[in-house]
């Protein structure tokens, strides 16, 4: 029993604790200490255990939370498993809540009473290791998921980073300038992507996804689809003459179906690999069965129909998640015309319009008729902020991205008047909000507070009608172009993904991190980590932080040659289980199973299905103790028996 | 604008808002403010206060102010603002609500001929089971002595044998008389 | 198929057209309609914005009656579809509500009876195609602007019908007569509704937009199904062009004028020629009647 | 087994509760080590029980707690949301629900028994809830579960 100099000791009466305590069943020793958790004071313990050959201790000191680690191994160091220690918490819990002694005295006995009969019911619990396999599988290839793949290897460790589309880059290579610097999004990217590709300790697998995941941390068992991309890479030097040559035309993802591309091709000049792709669905070769130009004309003959999706098994130790996002299909308000209205764009398609290497050349020409628009109205938190036909969330990039994209259209037409709708401009960032000071100042965009209630054509114009909620007045402006601050949404595959890596997502689909605060880049997996807008809606700077993060937590892992698992596991007792599975779907990591066994009843061999449990996943919550129905499930550390036997403790 | 001293007022809003929400206005403290609804408002341009400015108000328990606006009247019960609000606020409702506590409380109305009319209106159902256009129309000129406001188009209406001068005879006049005291009975008359 | 009837007050009166052309229209398409008997006035906007329960009471008083009759319910007038899908989904949310209005109306309401709009039972239950089937006159070369309004597509959750921004029911039924349907961005602003009384200012602000829209947008003529619109379209649009300084000579069509003149009927008979803008000259200039 | 409770059918004159709090370890047991570094004081009625989450408390615990002659029950754990175990708490919600039924069919007043959040920086909460539950508990007077005496 600690003093904790007066903290304890003046409000608890030691003396008549020791008494009492001293009574109980099972207590062979008891003394008191001035300062337990010092040196002496722990020494004082592992003489006490030796002196009198005990083999449970319970110190009634501050919170567990405190020492407990402490004691475990002053224990230890007399040779006693670690958990046959119990903490009663007479500081936080009654010395320094309470102010007379005649009230913390009698509930000190209690809490003491209560770990006395706890800790004769602990059973030593050894930790167990697992190996570690360092290797690192990145999903997605965009900004998130390239800076993370490059720390990793970076830290000395073998990364594979699969992508789904035939090349990295993502939605970064899609935009023209990033915010609040105005650089040129490729100019940053390019290199980046570069650096990825030629990283010794980074395999690129473009064209390819996760097909199944299996196993836990330190050891993951990924099956990856290579899907056949009906080019050689190996041969193919990228030299272009194939999709040069190819005959069949097909709207280019990349520039969001404004331009066109072949049915071999690159998405775009910079990609990487440099290495074509046949889109089979738009390829004469495989719709008609006749062409075959591209096979003809390559000079290192990669071109290759017969080419199969490839099943790749790794073994991985670590899995960062960045798969990124989608943008809010804005077809679902009927208001600002169902999508159908050519010359309503979303912001992405503004950035390829007004990109030099995007489909105008650069040149902001509007979809329907190729006029070069006068009077362009951004309008702000479409999908976002909206219960109604949207998400309630904010997505956080838009003020910032509407803001650059109203820059970038007045400064490369100044003739061009440039109105935002908004409701609130949310710059929480460094620079941000002398960036949008500069939109409004320096460039003279017009800013209007409130939400569009409608567009509607009117010849060859559209017109905006607002309220400027600040005036108090309906406004109307009849413009050439809308370009409508689509919120960033969760991928629409992102629940089947997190499902098949086993970890959790919200209402939106976004995944979840661990601790909203603390544990920003974990997910409730162990091993499985997040970067990126497919944790939450993300700009590039966020993004770049946070993948960052992500690889030094693998990094961490891969520090290690070995972990050791939690001991404080959930266990089955196969004899009572029932094999109901009610335990499996508590289980928030997956950590359930069911097997069979093979039991004899007489003289018979019957088989059962019962329930086990998976120790490199199961992280002790106790969940599933609470949903068995026989009983048959316990948690080791915190037992039905212990925490029955602290309840008739106190109770006495 | 005078000062709107907030101590009070704010300290009772709860209990006007739980008014309006009772007579059928939902999710007032939703409104965020975006203006939608203004914005698509087709009278909005009559009105003293836009739409988002009552709801404001109402958030804020200004009731005397509220009360007292000509938004309340001018709607028009369009439902464009509820069809369209991204907080899924029923601001028609809410508008509804506002003129059925200022009549319960006897308040000055800014827009006198749209009760007066939808009483006339009510009256003649009451006493007849169906409604009489003819009837309505007189009777709104006599009540508001504006006794040649469309007397031309009356003309061309009754030659086209649009206006009937006499009432429709229902069968069950009475049973939809008795519908109306029952209301008032349960509900309160609020005319 | 036959149908309970509920012509509501307007048809009765400044909407006698848009009754007698329902009846023809839908006799020959082999609907049959049995008009509710000793229906009463369903309240319309006055009773909603005055008492809640009255509002809920006086088109209940009608659904208890259709129940009986053991019919769907076709409404013509917009706004009685309106209160009475209104009552029916107030009800249907709010059983407390439902049986304080079964006491007031003295009469038990099971939630049995569909009430529909005759854009519904034309375009939905008899079917587009078979209205384009039995058109022997196409209204060739007329270019018609659909207006639906506010009442039968607001709120969108209680009148269940077509779609609040861009309705296409009616267009729908337009093209099948063999017109034209103008594409236009104004089928559901409102026209002023009840206003006409207190507020015509409104009104006639309101109606000289939509009649403008349509015009601006190559529309002969626009096409309702709501008798307040047509009344405040039709009846208001001289004293509009006086007041904006414009001309707009355009007739304003119940959508089941239009079909009757597709299927063969005699203008007189669908009571064609009793609106106040000249509905007939147009028709003539068109070669259609 | 049979234990005697103290009290049972005697004067409630200076009589006190006691009540049993199951804390999670993450969230509310944390949030009580705050309130005892932030000194604020509270009832000293209470006994702390820790366990891993509040999911991990079977109802079991709850009413061999009111048979051995407990007056109140808290279960304390993580706001919904924050779990550490992203959803154990959910669990303790629904179930605890169940829980108050079923006590209150056993002749228990389910006031007696509570479900609280209460985070890591919630100490003034912690300190509250329990002034609160003791004060209630208080007014209810001592548990009497003569009839369930070791019928489990």
């Amino acid at each position: 029993m600690c003093w904790c100099g007066s903290n304890i000791a003046s409000t608890v009466d030691l003396d008549r604790v020791q008494k009492a305590v001293e009574k109980l069943t099972n207590v062979v020793h008891v003394e008191q200490n001035k300062y337990t958790c010092s040196e002496p004071g722990q020494a004082q313990i592992v003489a006490g255990i030796r002196e009198h050959n005990l083999d449970r201790v319970v110190v009634a000191a501050c919170s567990p939370r405190m020492h407990e680690k402490t004691f475990q191994r002053t224990v230890a160091k007399a040779g006693l498993n670690p958990y046959l220690l119990e903490i009663a918490n007479i500081r936080e819990h009654c010395s320094w809540v309470h102010t007379s002694v005649e009230e913390a005295t009698p509930k000190a006995i209690d809490l003491l009473r209560a770990a006395v009969a706890k800790v004769i019911r602990n059973t030593p619990l050894t930790t167990s290791t697992i190996p570690v396999e360092k290797r690192a599988l990145v999903i997605g290839g965009g900004i998130a998921g390239i800076q993370a793949a490059l720390d990793i290897a970076d830290a000395g460790h073998q990364v594979v980073l699969v992508e789904k589309e035939p090349t990295i880059g993502g939605r970064m290579a899609q935009l023209d300038k990033t915010f609040p610097t105005l650089d040129c999004s490729a100019c940053i990217l390019t290199p980046k992507m570069v650096d990825a590709a030629q990283h010794p300790k980074i395999r690129l697998l473009t064209y390819a996804e996760i097909e199944e995941v299996g196993g836990y941390i330190g050891n993951f068992e990924v099956t990856i689809r290579k899907k056949a991309r009906s080019v050689n890479e190996d041969v193919c030097t990228g030299c272009g003459i194939c999709w040069s040559k190819c005959p069949s035309k097909a709207p280019n993802e990349f520039d969001c179906g404004l331009g066109e591309r072949k049915a071999i091709y690159i998405p775009f000049p910079q990609a990487v690999p440099n290495k074509p792709v046949i889109d089979r669905e738009n390829c004469r070769y495989f719709t008609k069965g006749k062409c075959g130009v591209c096979k003809k004309v390559c000079p290192a003959g990669a071109v290759d129909f017969e080419q199969e999706d490839e099943l790749l098994r790794e073994r991985f130790g670590a899995i960062v998640v960045a798969t990124g996002y989608e943008l809010f299909d804005h077809s679902v308000y009927g208001e600002y015309g169902y999508g159908k209205y050519p010359d309503v764009i979303t912001g992405l398609e503004f950035e390829r319009l007004i990109n030099a290497s995007g489909p105008t050349g650069g040149k902001l020409k509007r979809p329907s008729d190729g006029k070069i628009p006068k009077t362009v109205v951004f309008v702000k938190c479409v999908g976002s902020r909206d219960e109604a036909k949207g998400f309630p969330y904010c997505s956080r990039t838009c003020c910032m991205y509407t803001a650059k994209q109203a820059i970038l259209l007045r400064e490369k037409m100044p003739e061009a008047e440039a109105y935002v709708f908004y409701m609130d401009v949310r710059t929480p960032g460094k620079g941000y909000e002398e960036f949008y000071t500069r939109a409004t100042e320096e460039f003279g965009v017009n800013y209007l507070r409130g939400r569009v209630a409608r567009i509607y054509p009117k010849g060859d114009q559209l017109v905006v009608r607002g309220e400027d909620t600040l005036v108090g007045a309906q406004v109307e402006i009849e413009a050439d172009l809308v370009v409508l601050a689509t919120a960033m949404v969760a991928r629409r595959d992102a629940a089947e993904l997190a499902q098949r890596i086993g970890f959790s997502y919200d209402q939106y689909h976004f995944f979840t991190e661990a601790h909203p605060k603390l544990r920003p880049v974990e997910t409730n997996t162990a091993g499985v980590f997040l970067a990126g807008a497919c944790q939450g809606p993300k700009d590039i700077p966020d993004t770049v932080a946070q993948a960052s993060a992500a690889a030094v937590k693998v990094a961490m892992l891969f520090s290690r040659d070995e972990l050791e698992t939690n001991p404080m596991v959930a266990t089955v007792d196969e004899g009572t289980c029932s094999g109901c599975e009610w335990c499996k779907p508590t289980c928030p990591y997956g950590a359930i199973d069911i097997k069979t066994i093979e039991e004899r009843v007489g003289k018979r061999t019957v088989s059962r299905r019962v329930a086990t449990v998976n120790t490199g996943l199961c992280q002790g919550c106790g969940a599933c103790t609470v949903a068995c129905r026989s009983g048959a499930m316990n948690l080791k550390g915190f037992t039905n028996e212990q925490i029955l036997a602290e309840v008739e403790a106190i109770c006495l | 604008m005078a000062v709107v001293n907030l101590t009070e007022i704010v300290r009772n809003r709860k209990e006007f808002i739980d008014e309006v929400e009772k007579h059928g206005g939902k999710n007032v403290n939703s409104c965020y403010q975006c203006g939608k609804c203004s914005a698509g408002c087709p009278v909005s341009y009559a009105m003293d206060y836009q739409p988002r400015q009552v709801m404001r108000m109402v958030q804020l328990g200004m009731k005397d102010k509220v009360l007292s606006t000509s938004t309340i009247w001018l709607c028009a019960h369009c439902m464009t603002c509820t069809t369209r609000c991204p907080r899924e606020v029923d601001i028609a409702g809410v508008m509804e609500a506002l003129r059925m506590i200022c009549r319960k409380e006897n308040r000055p109305i800014r827009e006198r001929k749209v009760p007066l009319f939808h009483d006339l209106f009510l009256d003649i159902i009451r006493k007849g089971g169906r409604q009489h256009e003819f009837q309505l129309a007189a009777r709104y000129k006599i009540a508001t002595g504006n006794l040649f406001q469309d007397v031309d188009l009356g003309r061309r209406m009754f030659f086209q044998g649009k206006l009937r001068l006499f009432g429709p005879k229902v069968k069950g006049a009475e049973s939809v008389r008795k519908i109306f005291e029952k209301c008032k009975e349960l509900e309160g008359d609020v005319q | 198929m036959r149908y309970a009837y509920y012509p509501g007050c307007s048809l009765e009166g400044t909407a006698k057209e848009y009754d007698l052309s329902t009846r023809a229209t839908f006799r020959a398409l082999g609907i049959e309609l049995e008009e509710l008997p000793d229906w009463s006035c369903c309240g319309a906007s006055s009773a909603h914005t005055t008492n809640h329960l009255l509002a809920v009471a006086l088109p209940t008083r009608n659904l208890v009656i259709a129940e009986k009759q053991g019919l769907d319910l076709v409404a013509p007038c917009a706004a009685c579809f309106n209160r009475l899908v209104t009552a029916q989904h107030k009800m249907e949310q709010d059983a407390r509500l439902k049986g304080k209005v079964e006491q007031v109306v003295e009469g038990e309401y099971q939630g049995t009876v569909k009430v529909k709009a005759v854009l519904e039972v034309l375009a939905t239950d008899f079917g587009v195609e078979k209205v384009r089937e039995m058109v022997t006159k196409p209204l060739k070369g007329l270019r018609v602007a659909s207006y639906y309004g506010c009442l039968l597509v607001r709120p969108p959750e209680v009148t269940k019908f077509d779609d609040p921004e861009n309705p296409t029911t009616m267009d729908a039924l337009v093209e099948a007569s063999g017109a034209e349907a103008v594409m236009w961005p104004h089928k559901t602003e409102c026209c002023g509704g009840s206003f006409a009384f207190a507020r015509v200012d409104i009104v006639e602000k309101l109606s000289n937009d939509i009649l403008a829209a349509a015009k601006s947008n190559g529309a002969d003529c626009i096409a309702t199904a709501c008798p307040l619109c047509q009344a405040n379209l039709d009846m208001r649009q001289k004293a509009i062009e006086k007041q904006f300084g414009t001309t707009y000579n355009m007739p304003i069509y119940y959508i089941t004028e239009l079909l009757g003149l597709a299927l063969g009927l005699e203008p007189r008979s669908l009571g064609l020629g009793t609106h106040m803008v000249e509905s007939l000259r147009l028709l003539r200039e068109k070669e259609l009647a | 087994m049979s234990v005697e409770r103290a009290g049972t059918g005697v004067s409630t004159a200076g009589w006190e509760p006691k009540i049993i709090g199951f804390c999670c370890n993450w969230c509310s047991y944390a949030g009580a080590d705050l309130a005892g570094t932030s000194r604020i004081p509270y009832p000293c009625n209470i006994r702390i029980i820790r366990v891993p989450c509040s999911g991990r408390v079977n109802p079991q615990f709850v009413l061999r707690a009111f048979q051995r002659g407990a007056d109140g029950v808290l279960v304390a754990g993580c706001h919904p949301g924050d779990c550490h175990y992203s959803t154990g708490n959910y669990f303790t919600r629904r179930r605890f629900l169940l829980v108050k039924r079923l006590l209150e069919y056993l002749g228990i007043e389910p006031r007696r028994f509570q479900v609280r959040w209460i985070s890591g920086s919630e100490g003034q909460k912690f300190a509250d809830v329990v002034a609160e539950i003791t004060e209630q508990v208080k007014a209810l007077g001592p548990a009497k579960m003569d009839k369930m005496r070791d019928v489990m």
